[in-house]
């Protein structure tokens, strides 16, 4: 059986059984390429639901819907490792239950999907640790690499080009997991933090205050960047922050849903040799 | 025999109408992304687009805009309003959807106060629309009873020739036949035949949409929740979109001077319409994404008799989860059926 | 619209030499809201304070800025002057113009030009200043004093013969802590019991202190002058109103056998027991453990014995609820496991003990009433070698840190030895000798010459058994060579560490503790009795290894603090402190776990029908500091700190 | 240009330590460079990397950040937690391309009133010898606001 019948019928007999209310997956797009989410919420309608190596986007996002789990039934949802690192990271920053949710892994090398083994976010502690020892390509290294031997004139010109592109549609913020404040720091007017105009300030500041807040929180699912309809390298900038908590406070996002988030915590041998 | 504009005089067009004082624009791939912008010579054109990503309202309704600037006394406020700054344009190689786009909002701009900001950039700007002979799985001017030769908004329309060695030139308006003046002299007269346009396949029925959309007893339709349930709240269907004018106004500044703004903003924002009570009228995403329906198909059309949707599909095409007008609009003509 | 009132104090010549006033005070007049912009020699003297005054009554003034010193000067000069003129005191705002500017720098363009912007920067701050009220905080009278040690029992006292209210909770069956156990007391050789027990029993028989033993902290809740406070009151199975202390079960008990803890394993006890003859309350406890009828459900002999019906096998653990306004955690050590040590043969021979089981052998209450005899046959030791440092100072196996008290103790075991048994032996081990503190060197000195310890400085590699006696090896480093003694008895210098639930405890109390255990004060040098939580201090060994008088010196500091905070019926406090928007708030609750002062907290927001609608951050204003840490971290921007709003500081560099 | 660069700097200080030590500066009669603007707040731990946006948008050419020493801080924790969101800041604005060497950090004490006066004439030497930030001020005259004071 294939995994996509395995889970339709996992999906079919937790839906029926009244064990999830919903199960969160992906169903056919609007032409061959594309995946969409779906919300099946009746045994029927299972075979609505479609898995293979085109299913990317991360769903975790859709959990934290205001009032989706506040009936503390159960929700099934279709995730790959880094949307199970998120589920670590909403549970610890309490946006939700882990307990309420079911997980339906899979990750997908080349043109195979393969299942992943488990139900509750616990069970994916060694495929989250395994990631962490070897990260896998994000496809865009050769740029990092570019900006990375840039001087700081050079990669300032690099972003701001990039950024110049900026139209301040959210849509970064609106596809990111961890992005679930009820008001953004942008929205904030009193005072207004960062300029709302897509001048080039503005976009600065925007990008700028954005990779800040996802630094330590950011699994690297790419929803950001592929929902860029300007085309920014959004997630180059988010696993440069990414590195930056493993190499300094040894962080790995979403290891478990107790981590505590890696702003609000310290060790008192943290690294400060920037410090003078 | 018609006036045809062969592609290897282009540049010459180029060279002219920038001798002439116009600044030339039109489609390219820039930084990674398709938009319309300023050119040089005319190999910048990349006119294999089907569409650019971004639209032409960036050049009549920029993202941002300054209206005013301030500087603050001690007993006074000086304020020095701004206009865009003058600037003779010509537009060449627009898309039929994208040039209706400005026609349809230009009642919104103009039916009370006249904009001044748009106006002056539609007054200072030709457009010439090249009509497509191809066309993707997104676009749907058709089922907006538009076409991809559709003339509406432009100044020039230019038909592409089955040999690929020029367009049919069609003048369409005074502004379109002053602007070609200038390079008359390059155009020839031929009969080389036009290329077939793109076969746009219509996707729904928009009067019977329209009509569920009117009928009262749908507006609390468990539909909207249903269709709009993947729906994350972004704008980039409201920004993309060559329709959408709403925006915000917004100070920027220190305590000694600053600058006020007019930026985009989106119904498709929870924030668009909350209220300093904290009460929101528009409280969920659902309400959300039917107002931006409701307002293109019902609203806008009762108030200017025309939709608010030209059809390019950007919607569609550009949405993070696949959703998008076209969805919505087949998702309601099986309804009405 | 805002009126602002602009002071630009000449300072003398201070400000004045440096910062051209005149322009400063032209120039702020021609800033945006400023209503007076003056200049004065002196505005702290009094008719400088008086014209503040007078030009806040005259212009309606909406916020005030002295162009003066530093804020640390004359800041509270002000405040009070602004609200003597009817002006809310945090409407005041200093801008630093004397110490941040004219006598840092030479050229009086320049430092114009700074005091300027200082001065704009400060005046676009106070516009933005809201009325703040003192917060004010209800003090419930009445201090928890946790740990019937020396140090517990000598704050209880101060507090309570002060006149307040003292609850003091022991979780042993008796007062006494480890004071109790020791035998004599260095410098002056005084019998610990002597001055110990009448302690204790003024303790508990002080009409201002309500003693709970044999009890234990469930939980703390609240804020400084606000605590409530569950206290589990273990079942003695003994009734406390009906026992007498007559002590006949306990010679009847036949479960005899019971290693006592008192005595560190030295000697035995019964059952049904009190830990040794002075307790207090003299009351025994069944141990449960232990007692044949709870083990066979057969024996009741204590049951039958007692004439008074005080036995009561079904008696429950009760639980007491208390409101507290202040606590003084005294909870005291532990001797450190030498088992870690396997080289020096603790726990596999008998006769190397520790400090502590060198006490109860020296204690004239203790096992051997007082005679030094070794564990394994009872024998007069005639050599003993003392090994210091046996865990302290060695970050390898032990702790890092100095237990501090060993020198001393170690010198009093050789001068206790040397005068119970005279023609004995003694040869210490040690790392150095730390003997500061009132007639500390010179005791450790008679140890030396008159007491004729040997003192070699080294450490001890090995002992092993070998013909009956203990062979010690070690090395002397001042000789340079190895030295091997043959002892009958060795003494183990253990480290002092924290008590083995000590980090549970300070999270039940919510007070931070060092990576040992110890507690966290709130400053190490300026506030060394307070916890980082207002409210809680600490007293004694529970922060760090301490001698006696240290601890009682300490009991009676953290006396004092609670006596102050009782001097009032409310407390007042800075009103600098976090506010959170709960509508914007998302409840991460990621400031819950940066606060430095747990005062914030997890709340439910619920709707009329009592279901949770949202889970929201809480700040808790009495635990609050003010230090802005949650602010910083929380990224919906949805806390803010009075005195240093957002706002405030976004105009404070816009104004630049 | 005839006359020399002077930077503009920005400095964001904790009240405890280094405002104490600047104020120490001063009653030791320290010289040191008038270029630098000290904002007082209660603790490191309230700076957040906010005011060093907008330190640049108000045009400094180099910012400053000093509090107490760890294991000094008036709060116990306030500047531990500071650090480590420095760190991350820091690369964050390196990744960008806004130079570190803009953007100084330190641990100044009460005590420390030369030390204080040497970082500050040190800093504003620095940032003189890197010149004005240039990239930065671009953005901000994109933005067509007029020139503040």
């Amino acid at each position: 059986m294939s995994i996509e019948e395995q889970y339709r019928k996992r999906a079919m007999e937790l839906l029926s059984g009244g064990a999830v209310k919903m199960v969160i997956g992906y169903g056919r797009g609007s032409n061959a390429e594309r995946r969409r989410p779906v919300f099946i919420s009746s045994p029927e309608e299972v075979n609505r639901l479609v898995l293979d190596e085109a299913c990317i986007a991360n769903l975790s996002g859709y959990l934290v819907n205001e009032g989706l789990l506040s009936d503390e039934k159960r929700v099934a949802v279709f995730l790959r490792p880094e949307g199970i690192r998120a589920i670590n990271i909403l549970a610890a920053e309490s946006q939700l239950d882990a307990e309420q949710i079911v997980i339906f892994g899979f990750d997908v090398s080349g043109n195979e999907v393969k299942a992943l083994k488990g139900i509750h976010v616990e069970e994916f502690e060694d495929v989250i640790g395994a990631i962490k020892e070897h990260a896998p390509e994000m496809g865009n290294e050769e740029l990092l690499e570019k900006i990375e031997q840039m001087n700081p004139q050079e990669r300032f010109a690099f972003w701001k080009e990039e950024f110049a592109k900026c139209i301040k549609c959210y849509a970064c913020r609106q596809a990111c997991p961890m992005c679930y404040c009820r008001r953004c720091i942008v929205d904030s007017n009193q005072p207004q933090w960062v300029n709302t105009s897509s001048h080039s300030l503005g976009n600065f500041e925007w990008n700028i205050v954005r990779a800040f807040h996802l630094s330590g929180r950011c699994v690297e699912c790419g929803n950001c960047d592929r929902a860029c309809p300007v085309n920014i390298p959004l997630r180059l900038i988010n696993h440069r922050m990414a590195q930056e908590v493993l190499k300094s406070f040894d962080h790995f996002a979403g290891m478990s849903k107790t981590q505590e988030p890696v702003l609000a915590s310290f060790k008192k041998d943290d690294s400060e040799t920037f410090i003078l | 025999m018609t006036k045809i504009l062969f592609s290897d005089k282009l540049d010459k067009c180029v060279e002219r109408w920038k001798s002439a004082g116009l600044t030339v624009m039109g489609p390219v791939q820039r930084a990674n992304i398709k938009t319309y912008a300023a050119v040089e010579h005319a190999s910048e054109f990349d006119f294999g687009l089907i569409l650019t990503d971004r639209s032409i309202k960036d050049l009549f309704f920029p993202q941002t805009e300054p209206m005013l600037r301030y500087t603050i006394k001690k007993d006074a406020i000086n304020t020095d309003e701004c206009l865009p700054p003058r600037e003779q344009r010509i537009i060449f190689g627009a898309r039929a959807c994208d040039a209706s786009g400005m026609a349809i909002d230009d009642p919104l701009f103009g039916w009370d106060y006249k904009d001044e900001y748009w106006f002056q950039r539609r007054n200072e700007s030709v457009i010439v629309t090249i009509a497509c002979t191809n066309a993707d799985e997104f676009c749907m001017c058709t089922s907006l009873k538009m076409a991809p030769d559709s003339t509406k908004g432009s100044d020039v329309l230019l038909r592409p020739l089955e040999n690929s060695k020029g367009w049919q030139v069609e003048e369409l308006t005074e502004r379109g036949r002053e602007a070609f003046k200038t390079i008359a002299d390059l155009l020839q007269e031929g009969s080389d035949t036009a290329a077939p346009v793109a076969a746009v396949a219509e996707k729904f029925d928009l009067d019977a949409c329209v009509a569920w959309l009117q009928n009262p007893e749908n507006f609390d339709s468990k539909f909207w929740k249903e269709i709009s349930m993947r729906c994350i709240g972004c704008a980039s269907c409201t920004y993309l979109c060559p329709t959408c004018h709403c925006f915000d106004i917004q100070d920027e500044g220190d305590t000694y001077s600053g600058i006020r703004r007019k930026n985009w903003d989106s119904c498709s924002f929870a924030l668009f319409t909350l209220h300093t009570s904290g009460h929101n009228p528009r409280s969920t995403q659902s309400a959300r994404w039917r107002q931006r329906i409701m307002h293109k198909f019902n609203y806008f059309p009762s108030k200017f008799n025309a939709n608010s949707c030209s059809g390019c599909g950007r919607c569609s095409r550009e949405c993070p989860v696949d959703m998008g007008i076209t969805e919505t609009l087949q998702e309601i003509s099986k309804l009405s059926q | 619209m805002a009126k602002i009132g602009v002071f630009i104090c000449h300072c003398g010549e201070n400000v004045g030499a440096k910062v051209d006033c005149t322009k400063l005070a032209a120039a702020l007049g021609d800033h945006p809201g400023v209503a007076v912009s003056v200049e004065y020699k002196y505005f702290c003297s009094d008719p400088g304070q008086e014209s503040v005054k007078k030009a806040i009554r005259d212009n309606n003034l909406t916020g005030v800025v002295v162009a003066a010193c530093s804020p640390r000067m004359h800041e509270a000069t002000f405040r009070k002057a602004c609200a003597e003129a009817g002006l809310n005191p945090y409407l005041c705002e200093i801008a630093n113009i004397r110490e941040q500017c004219s006598w840092v720098h030479t050229d009086k363009d320049l430092a114009t030009e700074k005091a300027m912007d200082i001065t704009r920067s400060m005046v676009e701050k106070v516009k933005r200043n809201n009325k703040l009220q003192p917060i004010e905080v209800p003090v419930t009278r009445r201090a928890l004093v946790i740990g019937g040690g020396i140090a517990g029992i000598q704050a209880a006292l101060d507090i309570a013969n002060a006149g307040q209210d003292v609850v003091l909770v022991e979780r042993e069956p008796s007062l006494g802590g480890h004071m109790a156990q020791l035998s004599e007391t260095f410098p002056t050789l005084d019998c610990s019991q002597c001055i110990m027990t009448p302690r204790m029993v003024e303790a508990a028989q002080h009409p201002k202190i309500r003693l709970l033993t044999y009890s234990e902290i469930e939980s703390v809740d609240g804020y400084i002058g606000n605590f409530t406070v569950r206290v589990r009151m273990k079942s003695r199975y003994v009734d406390i109103d009906k026992c007498t202390g007559c002590g006949d079960c306990i010679t009847k008990c036949p479960a005899k056998k019971i290693s006592s803890e008192f005595d560190c394993s030295l000697g035995k006890r019964t059952a049904i027991y009190t830990p040794f003859a002075q307790s207090v309350p003299n009351i025994p406890v069944i141990d449960k453990a232990n007692c044949i009828y709870f083990k066979n459900g057969k024996c009741k002999i204590c049951a039958k014995t007692c004439q008074c019906d005080a036995i009561n096998f079904d008696m429950p653990d009760t639980f007491v609820d208390l409101e507290v306004g202040a606590i003084v955690v005294a909870t005291g050590f532990q001797v450190q496991n030498n088992s870690l040590y396997g080289e020096y043969g603790y726990g596999k021979y008998p006769d190397v003990i520790n400090g502590l089981q060198f006490e109860r052998l020296a204690s004239a209450s203790g096992p051997t009433a007082g005679k030094i005899m070794r564990p394994s046959d009872g024998a007069e030791p005639q050599t003993v070698v003392f090994i210091q440092c046996a865990g302290s100072r060695d970050p390898s196996k032990g702790v890092r840190y100095c237990s501090k008290i060993c020198c001393m103790y170690t010198a009093k075991h050789a001068m206790l030895y040397a005068h119970k048994v005279h023609d004995g032996k003694t040869h210490i081990f040690y790392m150095d000798i730390r003997a500061a503190g009132k007639g500390y060197d010179e005791f450790s000195r008679r140890a030396i010459e008159e007491d004729e310890a040997a003192y070699i400085r080294g450490r001890v590699s090995k002992v092993w058994q070998e013909n009956g006696k203990l062979m010690v090896r070690g090395v002397d480093t001042l000789l340079g060579k190895p030295v091997e003694i043959a002892a009958d008895m060795v003494v183990l210098a253990t480290a002092i560490v924290a008590q083995p639930d000590a980090k549970e405890f300070a999270k039940t109390i919510g007070i931070g503790y060092d990576e040992y255990g110890f507690y966290n004060e709130a400053h190490l040098k300026l506030r060394p009795v307070e916890s980082s939580t207002a409210g809680v201090f600490l007293a004694g060994a529970c922060q760090s290894p301490k001698d006696i008088p240290d601890s009682v010196a300490q009991a009676s500091a953290t006396a004092s603090k609670v006596l102050a905070l009782f001097s009032k019926d409310k407390l007042e406090r800075e009103p600098v402190v976090a506010t959170n928007n709960e509508v914007t708030c998302a409840g991460c609750w990621g400031c819950v776990l940066a606060c430095p002062y747990n005062a914030i907290e997890k709340k439910d927001i619920v709707d009329r029908s009592g279901r949770v609608i949202k889970r929201v951050a809480s700040i808790n204003p009495g635990l609050c500091q003010g230090c802005g840490t949650c602010v910083t971290f929380c990224r919906s921007n949805s806390i803010d700190l009075a005195g240093f709003t957002e706002k405030q500081i976004f105009a404070e560099v816009m104004g630049l | 240009m005839s006359e020399p660069f002077e930077p503009k700097i920005i400095a964001f200080v904790c009240t405890y330590c280094t405002y104490a030590g600047a104020d120490l500066a001063g009653t030791s009669r320290l010289k040191y460079a008038p270029n630098v603007r000290i904002i007082r707040l209660p603790c490191t731990g309230r700076i957040s990397p906010m005011f060093i946006l907008k330190a640049l948008q108000k045009g400094a050419d180099g910012v400053l950040i000093s509090g107490c020493h760890p294991g000094d801080c008036h709060f116990t924790h306030g500047n531990y937690h500071a650090r480590r969101r420095w760190m991350v800041f820091r690369a964050l604005l390196d990744f960008i391309g806004i130079p570190p060497e803009r953007v100084k950090y330190s641990w100044i004490s009460a005590a420390e009133g030369v030390k204080f006066a040497e970082f500050i004439n040190s800093v504003t030497n620095d940032i003189r010898k890197l010149g004005p930030f240039e990239q930065y001020s671009q953005l901000i005259e994109q933005t067509q606001a007029p020139a503040s004071l």
